[in-house]
């Protein structure tokens, strides 16, 4: 275990941040859970008892009848503004006296840093150059990030959990985000800044990054695998897996999606359903790519004379 | 930038737990060291007269004396000096030109410098005296009595070479050594055969010995000390002696060819 | 989940945020201050410093001052000042009345003149306004009438009331006369002050002056200046700034005292009895302050040459750069010169007082030690490329001139059909001014050519010529060499390459078999015991050694003779000796083969080559006919030079084994693989190989290595180690003494880690590594020691392309050039084994034994601290070319026969011949080309005054130098003065017999025999009747009778003084 | 002293005029000794009350008596603070719903303008200049290196606030109806602070900022169709006219991508930026408030929507 290799890592500091960050997530994680789950509590509460379900205040928190129901923003937002703006403050500032922005050598074109890293919200992305060719990793995969957010208030169709905390509701969708902001966002930029060291090559945490190491890996290309030569069959092959993929992955969104959210499946358009598992199956489609090149080292799927994926 | 490395050190893991810290701690510099005590030794106490020492003794060379060489003076007709070579000067086995002086035992002791000049004669193409001692900064005042010229000049190893002529009658030259060195050569390049040896001491205690060998070293505060001997030629030999108050003690020596 | 109680009152209504907010503002103020406070203080940790300073340096100056009074007391007393002092008192004594009178009539003065000036300037004010408005004014009738107005004003009168309460009414004209007499008044008296203080004033500064120029230290007057400035010093920021070079440097915001006038030592600096401190040492003043006078700071700043971040102020690690991003960082002590190399690169020898031998020795272990050889390095070893660059130039001028010849036959033609006369002139004009700047181009080809046959003569290489080794050699000690250099001989320059057998075999096999196969003339065996005194008086050892170990005598600039017996051969030592340069067959660069008899055969020819027939029988290119060896010819006779060889070859180690046969170094069949490990090793960078002629370098250039990025630098698997300060990874103890620090104890990566490391054990970074023989690191094991080592790393860590604007770089133009040029050669021949430039400089021979004592350094060769000035160029050149200044037996020395110690011919190229003078002539800053005067013509009285005075017993010139009768100069310790018309420069002539010692220390010339008398240099001894009356300097008048000395005169002189002919030397 | 020059009064008694000066002068002064400490006396009072004096009254137009006519004025009539209403939802004060993510994004970007700004004043774009600038700011300017380090660290804290903000906003639902288009913006925002941290990367030019534009902008490279090295890219397209020599001015990272990269973070997405996030607010309050805490919803309340 090298400890000075690790806390060289985690001390650079443009890498604070990140580190910052992933205590920062787990509480707030924390947070939105004590509620969701409270508010679980209350739904199930009222939904079994219809009385209660009329006269309820329908919150969490407590309440008694009397208190106001609006309450002034000033003073009582705006202190709590204040105070918040207040705190950043001071951890801004005592942030900023204790650690010195990075400042390397000036810039040399001819001396290429290794590792060379974007910065670290980028990572994520730069991550995804191991397993797609750079026009998926770096502008594909942006762009349907972009979109992707942008569609979903158009396609979650479920109007419950609007405002309030809750899991029980809304299990489909915080899943997937959850499953897109903790698993696929943060965890490839934790890749990215720590387990990436020099080469690009993978270094556990407490692996010394030794600049001289060389590894002997062989990535094939899984037509290859099925002793397919030629380009056409090659390209033809690669379709029919990736459209199998799709078909096949498809059905069984759909399966699942038809049995445990028949209502949202219900309100759904075509338009809405089939935006829904197109990016659902691309999104799905990373992690199984990423496991197929770390575990079985295989490069392409689908390789066609203008692009491979 | 340690300080504030450390300070972030502090402040950044905060969310990580405190544990990282403990291996954190400032390491303590390194100790001061105690100040180291001046060398010196307390300063010596002036030299009472009346409890001075005396060490005297006779240098003797063992076996035949090597054959004088003889100079041929031809080259000046104005050197009409014993042409003999001075380099081993014995007559009955004792052994002259030998340069006696206390070379450890004073520690740090300052003597003053003597306010008279040593005199250092230039006559029939010879140095009068053949070696002399003087203490370092006291003037030696050379003088030419030879209807020639003559030039000085010493080779010193850690004094200042100088080089200066001198005609017949010119006036004295004065001159001093600053450093202590012994057996220090002195030449005149005119005359190749001429050359003599002065010997800068620290101190006042040294003495030549005379045609017969003797020398005497007066006015020694009581004491340890080492005597050296040093001959141009058969080089330097040291003996130990310890002196009482009013001590007066034999210190011989034998130069073997 | 429990219901946890409603609470009584609605807490988002109720609860109070009080101690949020007096919390969270109690911290905001906090920080707030801890920003100010690290702004003022954190970041500027030189302010506490500067206060520690501050009470360090007045603690410092207060005890200073005591001493200084005491030794300016001792000034006091002396004559000098006593007599000084007199003559200051008496003249402000003889000034003092009347200054004083002045001073009153000046106070009196000063009040009358503002007594009026006060009237004065009210109604000078009014008539000034009313001129402006006269003279703006248009209409005629107002003019006249303001006019009449003004000169009505000014006859008015008013009246001046004197302080002495007198009034006087004046009108303004009188007023206006009255006030510029008083000022006149105090003009005319201020003068006369003046005048009268000047003298008093000057005796002041004649007192001053000798008060200073007595002291050791400043005086105690300074002292109190300093000791004030200090005491009210306020801590600030200290900086150079230099905005042509971009230089920010605040160093001395912490180092103070960096430039105070007194010297600062750590011990000095550290509080009493406590051992010097960080503080102490911050605080010394600069060590050198010579060099600060050549290098002004404020022009330099402090970090081109000491590096660092010299903006940074806040932490010692930012300041001195030594952080991670930082690419400058300070040079460390040992290495401090490497800062000089960064913009002397162009310089061979940089030296100033103790300051620049090791980067002076780095640059000479560069070329000695063959690094050159391998690595290419701007400057070093560069007649190859200008070789290159003279035959392009040719190249270019031969164009030039068919493109002229092209060109004027048309313009003739043109010429020839021309219109009008007038323009048929016109072109055959050009024609003919082209045919001209033809011939202009033909004599510069001329002179390329001649530098062509220049540049070929100062090629040289490192190792000895191995096509000879067939003559030269015994075979079987050719593997037992190759194995491990320096186990036979320990200091040979020849590195230890890490050979296996096989490769051992192949090389030897190689060049055994591309040696040359002539013959060798036959000699028969010498005296080996006159060798001995030969080789050891000759001044063979100014460069050569002899003696392993304590043993060891002699220069280390070439070999080590202790065992050449073992691997000679007799004859062929006989011919190194006689002629080191004489070679077997001349080579043909241009046909790239050695010339044989057969090649001169052909063309009927002669077999001669040498500096004189230097072309190639065949297509006429110019040849190489010397050995590429920079050793030089002694001139001994044939007889000698067999002597000497006689003796070396006895020169073995007592009972040495035999070495085993090498019956492979016959084998055809490993000839293929030795060419190619030798091409490999890169041996043809040192050594002249049959068919590797034209090998280029295997190593990397070195001439920015030092601004190389670290990250370049490949530490291989050491990077962590290095990184990290883990274990010392050289385990060899013969490698890890040469590391200069030690063990690495610290962190060392970086360049000076990297150059220690591998000059140490140059295949250090294959450790741990799995390498086939042809990817290990090539570099052999130089066998250095720890200063070489650390000499050399200087040397590369100073390498830098350096970011500073180009007139920094110490590239001069003027007389300083042809010094810096004149260094290489100097050095490249070894001048400096016999001959002393720089005073102070020690000489392989002075060391000696032989050469100790006052008879011993008479045997030296003489110093050259003044050669420029001394010398007439001309004869210098001539002297250079041949030393034995003859042409019938030059088994001799030129100038001083009686020097048993040999000038050598070197056989210096023309090239290098004109910067050898240029050199010299610089060096003394002599005019060049130097104009003799005309040396006057005596008179027969001043000739028979010069005689008398040649021949006076009081100046017995004759007694020592030589006179060219052999029995004389046998004893003889000076030069023949029939050699100075001619030699030397009468000008130096003069300062010499006056003051020889301040020329050449330790001359036997003793000084004193001429004293200055009435404005002239008169001769000290009992001077001759003639000069009775004689109102000239004797000096010259010996000087130019010497000039004029022909042999018979001097023969005549010398028989005057009694001389016995044929007297025997002096003995002791 | 024109008195004894114009001897002329009207009524040619200039005794009289002499008396009526005398007695004006008198009462002028009387009145001095009387009113002025009566005044002195007052302004005190006055003083006293601050919030009285016309100049208070002037800025701040209603009184600041605990009424709650007075709480809802002070952010109404308040230009910065009416981006709030009046009266909010009581739970909406709760930190643990809001997080304050949203509002300490917004107070981050206005620390960011600030030291920017500030930052500008010392920075040159230039390849000579920038480098040594920031060193500039680090050992010389007072404060310069506090100022870099906060608009440095205030920046990543900014990406950290928004991706937090984002993740909020999800987990309360509260991009649904009506709020679909202000999520979009909301969007659009977060690739704007990306870009504007991204743009500042390359500034102090050093290796850092250098490899990482490098490496970022070598991603355009592939662009499908408009980069060299992309797919589909047609066969004019060279490194010489493809997208990424359209961001960085140049084939390499270079003094003019240094120049658009610092107008693009200094000018461009700021003004983009708060375009949107002026849109953002509006949309805030238009959209009703933030969107919680509201009432949780029973599933079986749901009416569904008749198809």
């Amino acid at each position: 275990m090298d400890w000075k290799q690790l806390w060289e890592i985690l001390s650079a500091a443009d890498n604070v941040p990140i580190v910052a960050m992933i205590p920062l997530l787990a509480f707030y994680m924390y947070l939105a859970w004590k509620q969701a789950h409270a508010n679980d509590v209350l739904i199930e509460q009222l939904a079994g008892d219809a009385a209660l379900a009329k006269t309820h205040h329908r919150k969490a928190w407590p309440f008694q009848p009397g208190w106001a129901k609006e309450v002034h923003v000033w003073p009582f937002l705006l202190r709590i503004e204040f105070l918040a703006a207040i705190i950043v403050t001071i951890i801004l500032m005592v942030w900023s006296i204790t650690l010195n922005a990075p400042l390397e050598e000036p810039a040399n074109p001819n001396l290429t840093m290794n590792p060379a890293k974007a910065p670290w919200y980028f990572l994520g992305l730069q991550e995804m150059l191991v397993y797609f060719d750079p026009w998926i990793a770096g502008v594909v995969m942006p762009t349907l990030i972009i979109i992707g957010l942008m569609v979903i208030p158009y396609i979650d169709t479920n109007p419950l959990g609007s405002g309030y905390y809750t899991w029980k509701q809304r299990k489909f969708a915080i899943g997937t985000f959850l499953f897109g902001f903790i698993i696929l966002w943060v965890s490839m930029i934790f890749i990215g800044t720590f387990i990436r060291g020099p080469g690009w090559q993978w270094f556990w945490p407490g692996q010394t990054w030794d600049h001289n190491r060389l590894i002997y890996e062989v990535n094939r290309d899984l037509p290859d695998l099925f002793g397919i030569t030629s380009n056409w069959g090659k390209g033809i092959f690669g379709a029919v897996v990736v459209g199998g993929f799709f078909a096949v992955g498809g059905l069984a969104v759909h399966a699942f999606f038809r049995r445990h959210n028949p209502k949202d499946y219900k309100r759904m358009s075509l338009l809405q359903y089939s935006i829904l598992m197109t990016f659902l199956l691309t999104m799905l489609g990373l992690p199984i790519k990423m496991l197929l090149r770390l575990l079985f080292h295989i490069k392409y799927v689908w390789i066609t004379p203008w692009f491979n994926v | 930038m340690k300080t504030r490395t450390w300070i972030t050190g502090t402040c950044l893991p905060a969310a990580l737990g405190l544990a990282l810290l403990a291996g954190c701690g400032k390491k303590e510099s390194a100790e001061e060291q105690p100040p180291a005590a001046p060398a010196s030794a307390p300063a010596a106490a002036p030299i009472d007269p009346a409890t001075a020492a005396v060490v005297v003794g006779v240098v003797k060379l063992d076996g035949a004396a090597p054959k004088a060489a003889k100079i041929d003076m031809s080259q000046d007709p104005a050197c009409k000096g014993a042409n003999v070579a001075e380099n081993v000067v014995v007559s009955d086995g004792h052994l002259a030109n030998v340069f006696v002086y206390v070379k450890e035992g004073l520690g740090n002791r300052a003597f003053d410098v003597p306010k008279e000049a040593i005199k250092l004669d230039q006559s029939g193409c010879r140095y009068h005296p053949h070696v002399m001692g003087v203490v370092a900064g006291q003037t030696i005042s050379i003088i030419n009595s030879d209807p020639t010229t003559h030039n000085i000049h010493p080779t010193p190893k850690d004094n200042r070479e100088w080089n200066e002529s001198q005609p017949p009658k010119a006036a004295a030259l004065e001159k001093s050594f600053a450093r202590e060195e012994i057996m220090l050569p002195v030449k005149c390049n005119q005359h190749p055969w001429m050359r003599m040896f002065v010997n800068v001491s620290k101190s006042p205690f040294f003495a030549v010995t005379g045609p017969d060998g003797k020398f005497e070293i007066k006015g020694l505060p009581p004491g340890d000390y080492t005597i050296a001997f040093v001959h141009e030629k058969f080089g330097e030999q040291t003996q130990k002696v310890t002196l009482a108050a009013k001590d007066s003690k034999t210190v011989d020596a034998m130069f073997k060819p | 989940m429990p219901e946890k109680p409603i609470p009584e009152n609605d807490p988002v209504v109720s609860k109070s945020f009080a101690p949020h907010y007096v919390i969270s503002m109690v911290l905001l103020m906090a920080t707030l201050f801890w920003a100010l406070w690290d702004e003022d203080f954190g970041q500027r940790p030189w302010k506490s410093l500067q206060h520690e300073w501050k009470s360090r340096y007045s603690t410092f100056l207060k005890n200073a001052r005591t001493q200084s009074g005491d030794s300016q007391k001792e000034v006091e007393t002396s004559p000098g000042y006593q007599a000084l002092k007199q003559a200051y008192e008496s003249a402000s004594q003889k000034a003092a009345p009347r200054i004083k009178e002045i001073n009153e009539k000046l106070r009196d003065l000063s009040a009358k003149i503002l007594a009026v000036q006060n009237v004065f300037t009210d109604r000078r004010a009014y008539v000034n306004a009313m001129t402006y408005s006269i003279e703006t004014e248009t209409s005629k009738s107002s003019k006249t009438s303001k006019q009449k107005d003004l000169d009505d004003y000014k006859k008015k009168v008013t009246s001046v009331e004197y302080p002495d309460g007198s009034k006087k009414p004046y009108n303004f004209t009188q007023l206006e006369e009255a006030y510029n007499d008083l000022k006149n008044e105090r003009t005319t008296l201020s003068a006369e002050l003046a005048d009268l203080i000047k003298p008093v004033n000057e005796q002041k500064n004649l007192l001053d002056a000798y008060v200073s120029d007595h002291m050791v230290t400043l005086t105690p007057a300074q002292m109190a200046g300093l000791q004030d400035k200090t005491e009210a010093w306020v801590p600030k920021i200290l900086q150079i700034n230099v905005p042509d070079a971009n230089i920010v440097d605040r160093c001395e915001s912490c180092h103070v005292g960096i430039r105070e006038p007194v010297k600062l030592t750590a011990t000095a600096m550290s509080l009493k009895g406590k051992k010097p401190d960080e503080y102490a040492h911050a605080f010394t003043s600069h060590p050198e302050p010579e060099l600060l006078k050549i290098h002004d700071p404020e022009k330099f700043g402090c970090s081109p040459c000491h590096q660092g971040n010299g903006r940074a102020t806040t932490s010692v690690e930012k300041a001195h750069g030594t952080y991670e991003h930082w690419l400058w960082p300070l040079f460390q002590r040992g290495n401090m010169e490497a800062g000089c190399q960064t913009c002397h690169a162009a310089d061979m020898v940089l030296v100033s007082n103790d300051v620049g031998w090791t980067l002076t020795e780095g640059k000479d272990l560069f070329r000695q030690r063959g690094c050159v050889g391998c690595h290419r390095y701007e400057g070093y070893d560069k007649e190859p490329e200008d070789l290159l660059s003279v035959a392009q130039q040719i190249k270019q001028l031969d164009q030039e001139k068919r493109d002229n010849v092209k060109q004027a036959g048309d313009l003739m033609k043109q010429a020839d059909k021309a219109e009008s006369n007038e323009e048929a002139n016109h072109l055959n004009d050009r024609a003919v001014a082209l045919k001209v700047t033809n011939s202009k181009l033909d004599l510069r080809i001329v002179q390329l050519d001649r530098s062509t046959k220049s540049l070929l003569e100062d090629m040289k290489k490192v190792g000895p010529n191995l096509k000879d080794i067939r003559l030269k050699l015994n075979k079987t000690w050719i593997p037992v060499w190759l194995r491990k250099p320096s186990d036979f001989r320990p200091t040979t320059k020849m590195p230890n390459f890490r050979l296996n057998d096989d490769q051992i075999k192949a090389i030897s096999a190689y060049i055994w078999q591309s040696a040359l196969t002539d013959s060798l003339p036959k000699h028969k065996p010498g005296n080996a015991a006159h060798g001995k005194e030969l080789f050891e008086t000759r001044g063979c050892l100014a460069c050569h050694s002899i003696g392993e170990g304590d043993q060891m005598q002699g220069g280390t600039f070439a070999a080590n003779l202790t065992r050449v017996g073992e691997k000679g051969n007799y004859d062929y030592l006989v011919r190194w000796v006689h002629n080191p340069r004489e070679r077997t067959r001349p080579y043909c660069p241009f046909e790239k083969k050695d010339i044989g008899p057969e090649d001169y055969k052909k063309k009927g020819l002669p077999y001669v080559f040498d500096l004189d027939h230097s072309r190639c029988p065949n297509d006429g290119h110019e040849l190489q006919v010397q050995n590429m060896t920079v050793m030089p010819r002694l001139r001994l006779s044939p007889q000698d030079a067999e002597d000497v060889a006689s003796y070396l070859i006895t020169l073995q180690h007592p009972g040495a084994a035999p070495n085993p046969e090498a019956p492979f170094m016959d084998d055809p069949k490993l000839k293929e693989e030795g060419k190619k490990w030798i091409k490999h090793y890169g041996c043809a960078g040192c050594h002249e190989i049959s068919g590797l002629e034209e090998e280029g370098r295997i190593g990397t250039e070195l001439t920015a290595e030092g601004s190389k990025p670290v990250e370049r630098l490949d530490f291989a698997l050491l990077t962590d180690v290095a990184a990290r300060g883990g274990s010392e990874p050289i385990t060899d103890p013969e490698d890890l003494a040469r590391l200069p620090e030690g063990p690495a104890k610290a962190p060392w990566y970086d360049h000076k880690g990297f150059f220690e490391h591998k000059l140490a054990e140059p295949n250090i970074w294959d450790k741990g590594k799995i390498k086939p023989p042809l990817e290990q690191l090539r570099m052999p094991n130089l066998h250095l020691n720890k200063e070489q080592v650390r000499a050399l790393t200087t040397f590369l860590l100073g390498s830098q392309e350096n970011p500073l604007p180009a007139n920094y770089q110490y590239r001069p133009l003027d007389y300083r050039r042809d010094i810096q040029e004149g260094w290489w050669i100097v050095k490249k021949y070894n001048c400096m084994g016999c001959h002393q430039l720089i005073p102070g400089q020690k000489t392989s021979l002075m060391s000696m034994a032989r050469y100790q004592g006052a008879d011993g350094q008479e045997q030296l060769p003489p110093k050259l601290l003044t050669e420029g000035a001394r010398v007439n160029p001309e004869w210098l050149l001539r002297f250079l070319k041949n030393p034995s200044l003859t042409d019938k037996d030059d088994n001799r020395n030129g100038v001083r026969s009686y020097l048993q110690v040999r000038m050598p011919t070197f056989s210096f190229s023309e090239n290098e011949l004109g910067k050898l003078v240029r050199f010299f002539q610089a060096l003394s800053r002599q005019p060049f080309p130097y104009i003799p005067d005309e040396v006057p013509v005596l008179t027969a009285k001043e000739t028979e005054m010069a005689r008398s005075l040649f021949s006076s017993t009081a100046a017995p010139c004759l007694k020592c130098h030589a006179t060219g009768d052999p029995a004389h100069d046998r004893i003889a310790t000076a030069p023949n003065f029939l050699q100075a018309r001619g030699r030397l420069k009468p000008d130096w002539m003069e300062r010499w017999v006056i003051d020889p010692q301040a020329i050449s220390p330790g001359t036997s010339m003793p000084s004193g025999l001429f004293k200055r008398q009435d404005n002239h240099w008169v001769f000290s001894g009992p001077t001759p009747s003639s000069f009775r009356g004689y109102d000239k300097d004797h000096t010259k008048l010996l000087v130019d009778y010497i000039l004029q000395l022909t042999p018979e005169e001097q023969r005549r002189v010398g028989a005057a003084m009694g001389r016995s002919q044929g007297a025997g030397g002096g003995s002791r | 002293m024109p008195d004894e020059k114009d001897p002329n009064g009207k009524n040619g008694k200039s005794v009289g005029l002499v008396d009526r000066i005398k007695t004006g002068v008198k009462e002028d002064l009387e009145s001095l000794k009387t009113d002025f400490p009566a005044k002195a006396k007052e302004q005190v009072e006055l003083l006293k009350k601050p919030s009285k004096t016309q100049v208070f009254l002037s800025i701040f137009r209603h009184k600041h008596d605990d009424t709650p006519r007075n709480r809802a004025l002070g952010v109404l009539s308040n230009v910065f603070l009416h981006l709030h209403p009046a009266k909010i939802n009581r739970d909406s004060v709760r930190y643990s719903y809001t997080w304050g993510m949203g509002g300490i994004t917004f107070y981050l970007f206005i620390v960011l303008t600030l030291t920017g700004v500030l930052l500008m004043f010392y920075y040159h774009p230039s390849k000579v200049q920038a480098f040594r600038d920031v060193l500039y700011l680090e050992h010389d300017v007072p404060f310069g290196k506090l100022l870099r380090n906060m608009h440095r660290w205030a920046a990543h804290l900014m990406v950290i606030a928004v991706e937090l903000h984002m993740f909020r906003v999800f987990l309360t639902g509260s991009y649904k109806k009506p709020r679909e288009f202000n999520w979009n913006v909301g969007v659009i925002l977060l690739v704007l602070t990306l870009l504007l941290s991204f743009t500042g990367y390359l500034l102090p030019d050093d290796q850092l900022g250098f490899w990482a534009v490098t490496v970022g902008t070598n991603m355009a490279r592939a662009t499908p169709g408009l980069g060299n090295e992309g797919p589909f890219a047609p066969k004019f397209i060279t490194p010489y006219n493809d997208v990424r020599f359209g961001l960085l001015g140049g084939s390499i990272v270079d003094a003019n991508a240094l120049l658009r990269s610092y107008i693009w973070h200094c000018i461009g997405i700021p003004i983009i930026a708060s375009i949107f996030m002026i849109l953002h607010f509006w949309r805030v309050r238009k959209d009703g408030g933030i969107s919680g805490p509201a009432a949780v919803v029973l599933d079986s309340e749901i009416k569904e929507a008749k198809k």
